[in-house]
């Protein structure tokens, strides 16, 4: 297994850095740069341009650059964003946690719910229940999350119950811990809702699907023959089967953990790295951009590694040592 | 495509049971309904969607009457102008002094029916004077529901070309790599990683920003619908290279091979029909997809632009609370997309469970 | 006839399909005698298999009693409750499926599998549930107990899984087993030791079994009496010579030949 | 020009507290404050000696951006993210009167011109402390020009402002409280650009010596390093979220009335990037302070009397919406091809076209459908903002079709062979290529509205909006466009936009960066430019900024269209209010305070 393991990671540093050339050749190709915004303004002159310019190591040819970044980033230095001139990874570290947090919320909040509910309308297969919960998982399924986001927050607004987005109340620094993550929670289920209601609808799905294929399996009637109570029957025999699938998505949602939501972060004013790297994208931040990419490049490698050893830990029938 | 009789007898046993299914067939009618309103929306609709009347900005839908004082008239309307009370708010004052006859099959705005046949005639319409708003105007006195219909055009065809795109892509990378396997396999699945390992959005950004700037509109759709399907067909790829794996070990392959066809044919004509039942199933549920990415690029003003229409970009334009709230019908593209979305979900989840029994014939 | 310890009496099940019943089984009455190997043999969806899990109340959802009962010591199983006929199945009644590789549950060890029967139907616990499935191992003439225990099923030769089968299908010492083509996936060679297997359940551990399969000739050997079923009637029943020499019905003849060439 | 609502403040409005207001969250905490702060007050003995109003000082200030700051580098960042947040924390020697448009002294006490108009001595104030407690003085003024502006490692656009034909003036240090600037030729607005911001030496110096000073006070640095002048210090930043300002104990303004300023304790600015949560939050009664789109006051107006807010109208934004044709008629030198097809460019360069297409932009209907009825038409160069140098009798071009089709007739742009469309003496269809930026949907709205009456005039436009980074360089680098609406942001002082107006400036849009002059006009615009700059006298300045004014109302390089209304909506809980177009309302936020009851 540490062979397989050490091959798979070795495979994937040629990936990712491919990953980022694509990235960086596309970012650089595109008409328009960074410095557009600057020269629209009326009182900047072209040599003051020419400065930043150079500051910003934009008028080097563009293979130059990227080696440059390369070569930094064996040193583990990510390079400067333009707009905050500070280390990129400074300007990441201060909202990772941010979408770490919301990230996680919507991925417990998703399985919570999703598993027991695709067992549950497995169990009760074609009765009124079951339909009713694939007939709600549809509409759930088709409406765009930002919309959900919109309505939320205008709902919120009415009843002055929730919130309105951020991540805090005004002035959260003099309450007390328990008081803050009170008031921290409070803001988290408007952003968490609208990125899980989709994802739940789906999971269910999914899990109903499995749990459906492997109750029809022989193993399962053996089960009863042999005299096992129901619970046993569903909750070990069938169950334990069920999950497997589900743990190759598990190692995608591991890798979308950091890559955070865009769309609701804007609209509910998360401070996530969704809507920094939207802005960056936009504004041509390159190496900002760069190192959300690697980020979540990297991510993405350990997610489906760990998925695929924690599969072979959960279904004997995986080898990895014998070729495929 | 030759193809064992065994085969089509299934399909007409999934289409019984898909037929049994009754929310399912509903939703089929629905999406043929929209697909017709598409391809005949330049008829269907009363104005092309650039006629513009800055006179009546976000005008309400206009009451079609029949009756005047008690006798049967026909459809007529009133004419409306634009007023604003204290509050700077749009208020239309109907002057009932002349009536506006609803006439069908009038001569309107010109067009190019299919593209093909020129013609002005259109399904309903009213003459010059009044306009008729049948689900209320823009910001710029357009049509909503003739933009609507134009709307569709764009909106249903991006899901339709984006998901053949993606798929011939994927049931071709996926069926070499699963054929073939060794490093050529490797070589194919690696790059299905590094595709889906970049964030969709983000790549879906950096691609719509490299699409030159004089292109037209056209293109940018045709670029769009490009830039969607890139994103789609890694998944796909990988799921057909492990059907393809299993059924390489199957006999008639082999008896294939042995015939001395060529590796290409058999890979066309012996394992990916062996593909189509789940190739299907995945094809109604990818195109929401292609649907909702564009609205969502249509959001952050990337999508198809003004004086186009499409879906995303109806419902992008108008998307705040305060707009909203003045002209609740602008949200009618909303309910188109979510209506079309649900319809392709729940046709593609009807026909994976038709399918199911053939693909478990598949797996064994 | 010695007294029998299963009677089955106008056993009918259906399944209703697109608002059209099809009967499976029909009328069937069969008893069972007491430490006898009885065979069930008939082509295939002549309802063999559906009597067998008629008889455990495990039909699939799908299908339906319509009539007749099931005795068994003299009680109807079909009044039984779910919790009364649970506590039949394993402990008074065992099963033998006919693909071992699709009935033994693919992510747990043999050993931990046939621990389940032990854990829920006798008193022992820990250590002691290991040294009896070993020792049904042996029983079932598994040569290495301890490896098949710890191993898991697809590690395990076709034979090697059909003996697992059984030791689990033993474990809890049933009064009936009932072998639903224990056979069929197997080379010649290992039918017959298997066939010897039963023999020996039946001689050494007073067993009774009700041998379900499609091949007339292999039971010939075995079982002391055998029905025919076609398309769920039962057509032919008695001692197995009998029906042997001169059978009646032109279904059992055309088994018999299929059996000769 | 004052606004139209000035409050009047009786007694008695104070005390009509609105009904809705008992009943909602926020009043249940202000009485239990209160309770709390009348103990507090009859205990505590007055915090500072001499301030006469105690009951003044104290609560918050809750405003919103759209984006986090750059940094709190003033130097290197100028955007308006960063300049809102610096604007509290750093002070000039002079600052601009936001009332009556006048400079007035500020860390400057007084200053001195010599006759020749060219040396200026400054006598700097001798009770400013930096926030750290360290004495203000000459040498940090010395240390922000040499070291910090005039220093070409650091690319910082004050640079610019302050190089005068090439040259930068001279600073010396007179003696501790005195600086003497040596300009090289005569420059009228020096005292307006004297309001840029003193950085202290005593904690710049190191990192300008250890050349780090590009990547200093970026938005990862502890708000206690971050030391100036002004009446807020940085408290807190919190990404993506919130920035939280304290008030500076040791300010060194005191009130007309001898308080020490400034009186509102925090300012809190929560990042919302939606403009619409934004909406949602100042009705929720969460934030006091709520610029206005167009299409918000038709929602705000019936609401202002029971959620206890005041819509202020501060006249016309100084942001202009135009459209501008390309007259360009160089070559690409790497397709070497003519930037603009030279048929279009004989037709943008006749000034009946020109005057033609003024005729056709409808303003008023512009306002009503794209502003809601809140704009203003604009004819002039300088915005009625600007004040003092804005001229008013200007060339004016009514909406009129049938004036338009006889100036193209004159031109000799006649629709021939009656297709609908006109063609020019050659017999080409007028057709041209029409650009705006996608991510401005009012001016897409604007540029619509004008094609839409352009081909009821009878020419054919392709109109394409464009992501903003596409059309900036199709302006600055391919110059290849015909026509495009776009928008500047105007300013007070007309010699800030020479860029555009002098012919060799980078933003002179429609035919950037000449070597000579093209036209006599813009040769004469380039004159005045050079003399308004060198006359000190504001009145004989006027005149050349008139004559400016005049020139481009009748060449129509940029054909004008619409301003916004500059429109806000503020909670009624501040006294000391003073809304002016170019201050907006907190520009004397050292001034105002918080009615007791709302703090």
């Amino acid at each position: 297994m540490g062979r397989y393991i050490l091959k798979r990671l070795l495979v994937a540093i040629p990936m990712v850095l491919g990953m980022t050339l694509l990235t960086f050749i596309l970012m650089q190709i595109t008409p328009g740069n960074f410095l557009d915004t600057i020269r629209m303004d009326p009182q900047v002159s072209e040599e003051t341009i020419g400065h930043y310019q150079k500051m910003y190591q934009l008028d080097k040819p563009m293979f130059q650059q990227y080696i440059h970044w390369v070569y930094n980033l064996f040193h583990l230095e990510f390079g400067y964003s333009f707009y905050f001139n500070i280390p990129v990874a400074k300007v990441i570290a201060g909202r990772l946690f941010n979408t770490f947090v919301l990230s996680l919320a919507s991925f417990l909040f998703t399985w919570m719910i999703a598993i027991p509910l695709g067992i549950w309308a497995a169990l009760h297969r074609n009765r009124w229940i079951d339909r009713c919960i694939q007939f709600f998982s549809f509409i759930c399924l088709s409406l765009p999350s930002f919309l959900l986001a919109l309505v939320f927050l205008f709902l919120a607004s009415q009843t002055n119950f929730l919130p309105l987005g951020g991540m805090h109340g005004p002035d959260f620094e003099n309450m007390n811990f328990f008081v803050r993550s009170m008031d921290f929670l409070k803001h988290l289920i408007i952003p968490t809702l609208a990125l899980s209601i989709g994802s739940i609808a789906a999971l269910q799905k999914i899990m109903r699907g499995n749990m459906l294929d492997v109750l029809s399996q022989q193993y399962i009637l053996a089960a009863r023959a042999k005299g096992l109570p129901e619970d046993r029957v569903i909750y070990w025999h069938a169950l334990r089967n069920a999950i497997n699938p589900l743990v190759t998505l598990l190692g995608y949602e591991f890798s979308g953990l950091l890559s955070g939501a865009a769309l609701i972060e804007i609209i509910c004013s998360w401070p996530g790295l969704g809507s920094l790297m939207l802005t960056a994208v936009r504004s041509k931040d390159i190496y900002l951009v760069m190192a959300n990419m690697l980020m979540g490049g990297v991510l993405f490698i350990i997610g489906n590694l760990l998925a695929d050893v924690l599969l072979a830990k959960l279904d004997p029938r995986i080898r990895y040592d014998k070729k495929h | 495509m030759t193809r064992n009789t065994e085969h089509v007898s299934e399909f007409q046993l999934a289409l019984r049971s898909f037929k049994k299914n009754r929310l399912a067939v509903c939703c089929a009618m629905i999406l043929f309904i929209f697909y017709a309103g598409a391809i005949f929306a330049d008829f269907l609709s009363p104005y092309s969607y650039r006629n513009e009347d800055r006179n009546y900005s976000y005008c309400p839908p206009t009451p079609v009457r029949f009756f005047d004082e008690g006798k049967w008239v026909g459809p007529y309307i009133y004419g409306q102008t634009l007023t604003f009370n204290e509050f700077y708010r749009r208020v239309y004052q109907t002057d009932t002094t002349r009536r506006f006859p609803v006439r069908l099959f009038v001569q309107g705005d010109e067009y190019k029916l299919l593209g093909l046949i020129p013609s002005r005639l259109h399904l309903v319409g009213v003459q010059e004077g009044a306009r008729l708003y049948l689900i209320g105007a823009d910001s710029r006195g357009r049509d909503l529901w003739s933009r609507i219909l134009y709307g569709a055009q764009i909106s249903l065809s991006i899901g339709l070309i984006g998901v053949l795109i993606s798929f011939s892509i994927g049931l071709i990378v996926g069926g070499v790599a699963g054929f073939y396997g060794g490093w050529i396999d490797n070589v194919l699945m690696r790059l299905c990683e590094m595709v889906m390992m970049v964030p969709g959005f983000y790549l879906l950004l950096a691609l719509r920003a490299a699409v030159p700037d004089d292109f037209n509109s056209v293109q940018i759709y045709f670029a769009i619908v490009v830039i969607l399907s890139f994103i789609g067909w890694a998944g796909l790829a990988r799921i057909i290279r492990g059907m393809c794996l299993s059924l390489r070990e199957r006999e008639y392959v082999l008896a294939a091979k042995s015939l001395g066809l060529s590796d290409f044919k058999i890979i066309l004509r012996h394992i990916l029909p062996h593909t189509v039942s789940y190739s299907i199933a995945a094809v109604m549920l990818s195109i929401p997809g292609y649907i909702l990415g564009e609205s969502a690029l249509s959001l952050i003003g990337l999508g198809i632009q003004d004086p186009y229409a499409s879906w995303g970009n109806l419902l992008s334009d108008n998307m705040s609370i305060v707009r909203i709230k003045f002209a609740p019908w602008i949200l009618w593209p909303g309910v188109f997309i979510f209506l079309t979305v649900i319809s392709f979900n729940i046709i593609g989840d009807t026909l994976r469970d038709c399918l199911d029994p053939m693909m478990k014939a598949e797996r064994k | 006839m010695q007294d029998a310890i299963l009677k089955i009496n106008h056993l009918t099940v259906a399944v209703q399909e697109f608002n059209k019943e099809t009967l499976l089984v029909n009328d069937l009455n069969l008893e069972i005698p007491r430490n006898r190997i009885t065979a069930l043999v008939g082509s295939s969806g002549s309802g063999k298999t559906t009597t067998g899990l008629a008889i455990l109340r495990l039909l699939p959802q799908a299908l339906y009693m319509k009539k007749g009962a099931i005795v068994w010591e003299g009680q109807d199983l079909m009044n039984l409750s779910e919790n009364q006929m649970r506590l039949m199945r394993g402990k008074k009644i065992g099963m033998v499926f006919q693909e071992p590789l699709n009935a033994f549950n693919p992510v747990f060890t043999i050993g931990f599998q046939i621990g389940e029967v032990l854990k829920q139907h006798t008193t022992l616990s820990g250590p002691k549930i290991n040294d009896e499935i070993v020792r049904l191992l042996t029983t079932v003439g598994v040569d290495d107990p301890p490896r098949i225990l710890n191993s898991y099923p697809y590690q395990l030769s076709g034979g090697l899984r059909q003996r697992a089968m059984i030791a689990q299908a033993i474990a809890a010492s049933p009064s009936l087993i009932i072998a639903d083509e224990p056979t069929s996936n197997l080379d010649v060679t290992l039918q017959a030791h298997i066939m010897e297997l039963f023999r020996k359940l039946r001689d050494e551990l007073k067993m009774t079994i009700l041998l379900i399969s499609h091949d007339l000739g292999m039971v010939v050997h075995l079982a002391e009496q055998v029905a025919i079923l076609a398309n769920g009637r039962m057509v032919e029943s008695g001692e197995t010579k009998s029906i042997w020499q001169h059978p009646r019905h032109p279904f059992t003849q055309q088994l018999k030949q299929k059996m000769v060439i | 020009m004052n606004p139209k609502r000035i409050p009047n403040q009786p007694l008695l409005k104070i005390l009509q507290i609105p009904n809705s207001f008992w009943g909602s969250l926020f009043c249940k905490n202000i009485i239990g404050f209160f309770i709390l702060f009348l103990s507090w007050a009859a205990f505590l003995p007055l915090s500072t000696a001499e301030n006469t109003h105690p009951f003044r000082y104290g609560g918050k200030l809750v405003l919103t951006t759209t984006s986090d700051p750059k940094s709190f580098n003033e130097i290197i960042a100028k955007e308006v993210s960063t300049s809102e947040i610096t604007a509290y924390l750093f002070e000039g020697l002079t600052r601009v009167n936001a009332v009556d448009l006048k400079v007035e002294p500020h860390l400057a006490r007084s200053w001195k011109i010599s006759p020749d108009g060219l040396t200026w001595i400054f006598h700097l104030r001798r009770d400013v402390k930096w926030f750290d407690g360290f004495q203000f003085n000459a040498d940090d003024v010395v240390f922000t020009f040499n070291e910090l502006i005039y220093n070409l490692n650091i690319p910082t656009s004050s640079r610019d402002i302050f190089t005068i034909n090439g040259q930068t003036p001279k600073v010396e240090k007179i003696d501790d409280f005195t600086v003497k600037f040596t300009l090289q030729s005569k420059f009228a607005p020096f005292l307006w650009v004297m309001s840029q911001p003193i950085l202290p030496k005593h904690k710049l110096e190191k990192t300008v010596t250890e050349r780090k000073f590009n990547f200093t006070w970026g938005i990862d640095t502890d708000p206690r390093e971050i030391i100036g002048t002004g009446p807020y210090k940085l408290a807190k930043y919190v990404p993506g979220q919130q920035i939280i300002l304290e008030r500076n104990p040791l300010y060194w303004r005191k009130s007309v009335d001898g308080d020490q300023l400034p009186y509102i304790n925090k300012i809190i600015y929560l990042i919302v990037q939606s403009a619409d949560v934004e909406l949602l939050k100042f009705l929720e009664g969460s934030i006091d302070y709520y610029v206005l789109r167009g299409m918000d006051f038709s929602l705000l107006k019936p609401l202002e009397k029971n959620d206890d807010f005041t819509i202020y109208d501060m006249g016309p934004s100084s942001s202009s919406n135009f459209i501008t044709f390309n007259l360009n008629p160089g070559i690409n030198p790497k397709t070497n091809k003519p930037f603009v097809d030279p048929i279009k460019l004989s037709w943008f360069s006749k000034l009946e076209f020109r005057q033609a297409v003024a005729h056709v932009i409808d303003k008023q209907k512009i306002i009503e459908i794209v502003k809601n009825k809140l704009g203003y038409p604009q004819s002039s160069a300088m915005t009625e903002g600007a004040g003092f140098f804005n001229n008013t009798n200007v060339v004016q071009y009514d909406y009129d079709l049938t004036k338009a089709k006889e100036l193209l007739q004159k031109a000799g742009f006649i629709d021939r062979n009656q297709d609908g469309i006109l063609e020019d003496s050659q017999g080409h269809d007028i057709e041209f290529n029409l650009y705006t930026n996608a991510d401005n949907t009012e001016r897409v709205d604007i540029a619509a509205i004008i094609r839409h009456d352009l081909e009821k005039l009878g020419m054919k436009i392709n109109f394409q909006p464009l992501e903003f980074n596409i059309l900036v360089s199709k302006l600055n680098s391919t110059f290849e466009w015909e026509a495009i609406v776009l928008g500047l942001t105007g300013g007070v002082e007309p010699h800030f936009g020479r860029n555009v107006w002098a012919s060799t400036g980078q933003l002179h849009l429609w035919y950037p960066k000449q070597t000579t002059p093209a036209t006599s006009w813009e040769k004469r615009l380039d004159e005045i430019f050079d003399l308004g700059v060198q006359e000190l006298d504001e009145n004989k300045r006027k005149v050349f900024y008139d004559e400016f004014q005049a020139i481009v109302a009748e060449k129509l390089p940029l054909i004008y269209t619409v301003l916004s209304a500059k429109l806000s909506a503020v909670r009624n809980k501040f006294e000391n209010l003073n809304p002016t177009n170019f201050g907006g309302v907190f520009h004397n936020l050292e001034e105002i305070y918080i009615k007791k009851e709302y703090r």
